[in-house]
């Protein structure tokens, strides 16, 4: 029987006076009865918030959160350390309760920290423009892909099976409504053989950077296999990586796709994320979603503002670059502080800790008799082993000594993929972030020889 | 001093006290600061070269913007201070839905037991999340007459475009090859962009002089190509389209679908379910009508409901009771994913929350309420913004300033931007495309008498302004922390990031 | 419209839109309006009147103030834009150390696992809690070269009550019945106000040219019957009285004991210990040294640091180690409590967070740096404000209009207004009492050297007017919220509550 | 190693060059080599923000909290209803990072904020004049009696002993150093016995209503008795009895004084809480702390600002009517917003919850043998039951059960007391708020038979 409304019983009459109706009801008069509810939707009665709390605390409680379970999950979603200057700057009700700065004048808050974010993705993709943000890595590649087709004039999609298998399956989704054809590229030992597909010309040629794998792949054969198919260069990368690694930019790609979780943003069990957006110069006009530019005031002052519009749905309509409308601001405000918390020297700690601590691991796992890493490739901060017996029963069995060992490859390609070679039940995929100890390290070794005894 | 930086402690930039500009936070930033504390992990560092070879290194540093905590408090702190919010006032932005957004719901996002789960945890050990998004199914279910839904969509757009390719597996199962999507001239930018990506073309009917869809150009529009029509109702004039058994007849006797846009949702709600008026496929925006905040421009959630004969192609895998359990299961027919993982989580959850709270009869009131308030401005302002079209409106009323422009060359622009100086958020200016000089006003439910009583005197003396002194509307606003700016210069020189700004 | 009250939704009181005046909650009040919302507990509701005898029932209802959450929401985020901060920018309030408040500290103190005790939970149930604070007080001791502490005080000034009943209680255990303090005449106000509710007589004692306490004087000023001298150190004038071994020599032969106001801790924490300046009790304030939020003027802590010969008499319960456990103990002579129960638990859980954080070397760095501030703006303002002494200050400067009141007129106060409107909190003024036209800037050690040159030319540009345009100055600011209040007017026809006033 | 500093190794050098110093050591130089730290302070290093969370973590977890037993004890601090709203304001940082309004221009928000809670303060004694908080219900009790000392410029304290024992430490305690008499009336059957002391004429009489043991007392008799003596008449409230009982100022009291954690702060391990405190008209000039009054700006425009300052320590110093600075002026607003959102009838919901629910309790516990009400007379949210075993021994057994069953008395008195006629140790002080369940209760209940079987 909660609600947030305002207006006593004697407001609502008149109101409803200086209408000239007598009930509210009468404001739906003139919907047919016919589709009208007779007797209220089937829904339970409303409830306090106490009460719908205590609903929700057994929820809570019915899950195993990273707190509770020592996370060595990734692919794409990382345990990283978000401070409480961060959440208590990025949870600020004026960023949380405004939308899209159609506004300027009572947006500058937004749309600067946008500006900010934008700058931020720039400098770490080494292209010079970045959108002020996508829904998710795996929905902003698909942007890129039809970037690329609009580029190009061509609909074939030349994709690693690198590229983490959700995205895979989200550009495999989308492409039934583009028509985009999409082929994808088997690894032997971890990389990417560009050999095995034949193909002589497509719109894109996209890998990971690092794999899905955690593999470094060699980017100077896929740059050159780009360039032979006259494809754009699409390069989906790890964000954290771009403190250590080669950005996309050195790499030659035309766009750059990523998953900005890793900046700032919980868990949150998949979302809201953020899907992380660049490009070189010639294809700002074919920019998915919102950027925000700088420009002046009728007083001369420096003022931020959303701009080339004319790209975007509400005004291109049915030839609009994408159809995105809300994005994940708030996603990206949170990321620009968190950038702006660690620093130039701080994202470079959080790459250097957590390769340091991913090969510590590896190392480790290397002892354990039964397992081994599944390439010999180099890696960054998550790398893949092979186990005696199905991952999923091994990530189970080491749930029961406080630690979430990490994913099942099988879990996120439902089943065999070019990705692996043979069975992929029993790979397992291992993360460590910075924020990884050596003593949940060294738990994380007893509870895998434990489990494949 | 050392450095050109800016002063991370001046706060002229905050209306509180001036109007100057706030630095960014590289003008801010001064190499060497910094504000990250990490763990203590006794793992021993090693050197990148041993773990890397030496080719995939970045030569260069990648400078962002180092800053104590000092100053990286202070910059976001006053840019918050720049920005207007539901929070701070009315914020009747048509089309949005900008209603108040219960801090309860922020908090329960907030749950560590929520907010803290990998999404790539086993079911077995997340069984609360698959309960939550199961029980929202089964809401969002309840309230469109539909009989499953996907919850993957992160928005509504995503949500339409997951709709069309449903409209497509539904068609292409049946082996029909159709080419045509209808949308009404009215509709919402989105609906025609999301056409085409989801392979069709758009076909564009005109709305009557009731600005309500034309029934004899539907019937001509329509033909044994069209895959399906997609209608928001109350449409984005905020009028009901009282013929929709008569149009979904229509539509469906071609053996075409009906998609129902779900942004105004908030009209409707527990008063009438899409599912009854004929529609197979509805979206939700759960940060509209459910209150989750829109967080300047984002995260929101657009989950996708159908009717039994597309339950099979909807997206997965979903959370579903499994005997007493929960699991991952994927729709025989699924179209894939259409989401990196299981949608927007924690958006879901608030949404969830509040829909509890409110319950059948809470969320009735809510459309009851949101109705009225548009209805009671309408009339109000009647005098001086006439509405578009003379009737009772829904959730939203698209009120005209042609009149004002007419009589003193004032236009919908200048009304908005003057409401600023007034302590308002503007309403949603040329929107919809059919309506001159359109003004569109959805005050929601969750203000008060008075607060529309105040916007419409506000209003009032706008327009009395426009009468007296026209040009001091041109120059509004002029109590914010910037005037109008030059979005013109903004598109002709790009400078999109720090970097491409002459500093 | 039904009421006459005001629009919640109207924010032209924000600065962001407009300078008009925020209603207040009961103007926003509409009876019937609420907000709250309860568990179900399914207890019975029983009629009052058979719980409570009549005589007891209030005839009438108190109406406080009835809102809906949207309204409550918009009053109080907009009233928060009407307030200056650390958080917005620099506050160089001199005596109050203004520096940054970590959130981290915040965060701690929002663990429902220490939030959420009940302060009557036995010992046994609570050990989380008494580690704390017993860690708490082995910092502080080891901070001041103290013996043991109080962790009750509320704040300073309570500390400063509770170290002279503990002076008190030490003279009268030795069968002294001593009746005069001595304090300097730069003292903050709280200490003579204190001294009195010791019970004691107030001595005072000038400062001399140098702004130190005059050694003769004071000797003139010792006898038999002086319980004790309370000194701040650094003094109130930012200098630190470098004969103070001396002055303790010279107080503890009359057998009086020193009081150590640690308001000005910040200047030595981890360079100087008040024990080994001689000092018998100590207080600190959590609020200031440590960082805990000032909250608009509280909670702070005013923890009680103690030599070994004074350990006995202070107050009781103290959390303690016995054992391998914690448990409550009272000392042997305690002289009973200051507080309903335990002190600022949260203050004192924040102050720990920030202690441990720090460290040695952290707390020494936070001192080095509060002081080259304070030095570095000192110097840089010296043509203009000249410092009342001048010498190297220690963590604050007090400097003097005096120059630009006999040249232009312009006071201390007009300084302090006009450097609102550049962007800065302005500093203490008229304190302490012995400096004419005095502004004491405390910079703290958490403001950047660009902040300081920001802050340092808003003094200059100051200067300039004062020199073209005083009346501006005289009529600053003039980019707040509101211009100079009249205070006289409160003063002459107090309106201290909403039914005082006329509306 | 960390800290929040902003100074690089080039800004100090540049700033000392400045000075004319080579290091900072320098900066200390004038102090007397004597007095300086050699080697630094014995404090451990310094630890990151993720390590130092860690240990509170170990603290927090060596609690029990609220939310790990229900909580039936009271004394001054209840588990009431703090809702997300309240918090989400009440932590707003211009709020939290703000200090004393000294400068009015920039602080209406603190202000204005002040001036509503004196606004509810005001109404709920029923007296006109509020200050702007106290540290505690027991300090605020102290300032009431120097008050009275001042008003009537007598010394000797009439203290009902049916008021909090800890408050009565307290005024014990600043006794000391007034040099006040203090007189402490026994209660009878957990009534002030007014006729058990004789005293002549006194500066105040203090009675507590419902005082500690949760009784509504004799109000009349007090104020006849204050009068009698030609005291003023000082009412100890319980602020949520507000909603439903007569006002201080219906007694009759002159000045009234509170504990107000019960509007929207934590149970917060006993602080930081909020003192309350309000007068009858004639002292105002009396009042101790500050206090915020409505005036107008140079524009005549409505403001608020500290006002009636010639009372306070920094201006009339030995002669201040108190020495209070620093107040709880984050907990007052905290009130002011808590209030607002409990409404008219949601403070009367509190009142009349917790009152039915501690009937229900107390009836429900009059069945458990050996289990019996410690006095007759009325109560209405609290009240206190006599055991068949130790208070403390009930406490640690019933916390086996999930429940904080009350505090033990003795544990308030530390013995013997005027409050309770003879053995204190087997009485149990029981309090319910709104918040507690049926449920709740019964398993109270059934904990306690266990307890005392
Ligand atoms: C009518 C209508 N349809 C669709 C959308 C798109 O929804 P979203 O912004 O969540 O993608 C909107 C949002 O503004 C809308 O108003
Ligand atoms: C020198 C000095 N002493 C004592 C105090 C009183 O401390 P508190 O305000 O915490 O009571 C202050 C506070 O301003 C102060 O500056």
């Amino acid at each position: 029987m909660a609600d947030y409304l305002a207006h006593t019983p004697d407001e609502v009459s008149s109101m409803l006076a200086f209408l000239g109706l007598a009930s509210l009801d009468e404001l739906f008069a003139h919907i047919p009865a016919a589709v009208r509810l007779a007797s209220g939707s089937a829904l339970p009665a409303g409830r306090s918030e106490p009460d719908v709390a205590a609903t929700f605390a057994r929820y809570s409680l019915a899950n195993r959160a990273a707190g509770s379970l020592v996370c060595f999950a990734g692919g794409g979603a990382y345990d990283h350390e978000v401070p409480a200057v961060v959440r208590s700057l990025a949870s600020r009700s004026e960023f949380v309760t405004a939308y899209t700065p159609y506004q300027p004048e009572v947006a500058q808050g937004v749309l600067q920290a946008l500006f900010e974010y934008q700058t931020m993705v720039s400098r770490l993709s080494g292209l010079p423009i970045a959108n002020a943000s996508l829904y998710d890595g795996a929905t902003a590649l698909v942007e890129g892909l039809n970037l690329a087709a609009a580029a190009t004039g061509r609909s074939t999609m030349v994709i690693s099976s690198g590229v983490h298998p959700h995205w895979r399956a989200v550009v495999r989704t989308f492409a039934r409504g583009t028509g985009h054809r999409v082929v994808e590229v088997p690894l032997v030992d971890g990389l990417t053989d560009w050999s095995a597909i034949d193909v002589d010309e497509a719109a894109a040629v996209v890998v990971s950077y690092p794999n899905y794998l955690g593999v470094l792949e060699a980017m100077d054969v896929a740059a050159e296999r780009a360039k032979d198919l006259g494809a754009l260069f699409v390069m989906g990368g790890d964000p954290v990586a771009a403190g250590v690694l080669r950005t996309a930019g050195q790499w030659g790609a035309d766009v750059f796709v990523g998953e900005g979780q890793a900046f700032g943003t919980a868990l949150s069990f998949g979302g809201p994320y953020l899907g992380l957006f660049a490009v070189a110069r010639e294809h700002v006009r074919r920019l998915p979603g919102r950027i925000v530019g700088e420009t002046l005031d009728t007083n001369g002052r420096r003022a931020f503002v959303t701009t080339l519009r004319a790209r975007e749905q509400d005004i291109r309509r049915e030839k609009a670059t994408s159809n995105v409308c809300t994005n994940q601001t708030l996603m990206a405000i949170t990321a620009a502080i968190q950038l702006g918390w660690l620093g130039t020297d701080g994202l470079r700690h959080v790459g250097m800790a957590s390769a340091s601590g991913a090969h510590a691991l590896a190392d480790a796992l290397a002892d354990v008799s039964g397992v081994q890493l599944l390439c010999a490739a180099p890696f960054l901060r998550e790398f893949a082993v092979r186990l005696p017996r199905r991952a999923d029963e091994v990530i189970a069995a080491m749930a029961e000594d406080g630690v979430l060992a990490g994913l099942a490859v099988s879990s996120l390609t439902g089943g065999d993929d070019p990705s692996v070679a043979g069975d992929t039940s029993r790979v397992l995929l291992v993360a460590v972030t910075e924020r990884r100890t050596a003593e949940e390290l060294h738990r994380y070794v007893e509870a895998m020889r434990k489990a494949v005894r | 001093m050392m450095t050109s930086a800016q002063p991370g402690g001046r706060a002229a930039s905050i209306p509180l006290m001036g109007h100057e500009v706030e630095p960014t936070m590289f003008e801010l930033s001064v190499r060497g600061r910094s504000a990250a504390q990490f763990r203590t992990t006794g793992i021993e560092p090693r050197p990148l070269s041993s773990m890397v070879p030496a080719q995939h290194l970045n030569p260069e540093t990648i400078v962002t913007a180092d800053l104590a905590e000092r100053d990286l408090v202070g910059h976001f702190t006053r840019l918050t201070h720049r920005q207007f919010s539901v929070d701070l006032g009315a914020y009747p932005l048509g089309s949005c839905t900008m209603k108040y957004n219960p801090k309860f719901a922020d908090a329960i996002a907030g749950d560590p037991g929520l907010a803290g789960v990998h999404p790539g945890t086993p079911a077995a050990l997340a069984q609360g999340w698959l309960e939550l998004l199961v029980t929202l199914e089964e809401r969002l279910c309840a309230l469109t007459g539909m009989a499953a839904a996907t919850l993957q969509p992160a928005a509504g757009a995503a949500g339409e475009l997951t709709g069309l390719l449903l409209m497509r597996a539904y068609h292409d199962a049946r082996g029909e090859d159709r080419q045509r999507v209808i949308i009404p001239d009215s509709a919402h930018g989105t609906n025609p962009a999301s056409v085409t990506l989801g392979g069709y073309d758009v076909t564009t009917v005109a709305s009557n002089d009731r600005g309500l869809v034309d029934l004899d150009a539907l019937r001509a529009a329509l033909g044994p190509d069209v895959a399906g029509i997609m209608l928001t109702n109350p449409n984005t004039v905020g009028l009901f389209e009282e013929q929709i058994t008569d149009i979904a007849t229509a539509v469906h006797d071609v053996g075409g679908l009906l998609y129902y846009d779900g942004a105004n949702l908030n009209a409707i709600v527990g008063v009438v379910r899409p599912g009854d008026m004929g529609f197979d496929i509805v979206h939700m925006n759960l940060h509209k009508t459910f209150a989750t905040p829109h967080g300047g421009g984002g995260p929101g959630a657009g989950p996708v409901a159908v009717s039994a004969r597309l339950a099979d192609f909807l997206p997965g895998p979903k959370a579903a009771r499994v005997g007493d359990r929960f699991d991952w299961v994927t729709p025989a027919s699924s179209i894939g994913r259409v989401h990196g993982w299981h949608g927007n989580a924690l958006v879901l959850a608030r949404a969830l929350a509040y829909i509890e709270v409110h319950g059948a009869d809470g969320l009735e009131r809510v459309a009851q309420h949101a109705v009225l308030n548009a209805n009671w401005l309408r009339r109000r302002l009647a005098a001086i913004l006439p509405a578009a079209y003379d009737r009772p409106c829904m959730h939203e009323c698209v009120l005209s300033a042609t009149k004002l422009k007419a009589a003193y060359g004032v236009r919908a622009l200048d009304v908005a931007k003057a409401l600023m100086d007034e302590g308002f958020h503007a309403p949603t200016v040329y929107f919809p495309l059919i309506v001159d000089e359109a003004l569109m006003f959805e005050p929601t439910e969750t203000e008060s008498p008075q607060t529309l009583e105040a916007l419409a005197s506000a209003v009032e003396s706008i327009a009395e302004r426009a009468a007296t002194d026209p040009q001091s509307l041109h120059a509004a606003p002029q109590h914010t922390p910037v005037s109008r700016v030059d979005e013109a210069r903004a598109a002709r020189q790009l400078v999109a990031t720090e970097d491409a700004a002459s500093r």
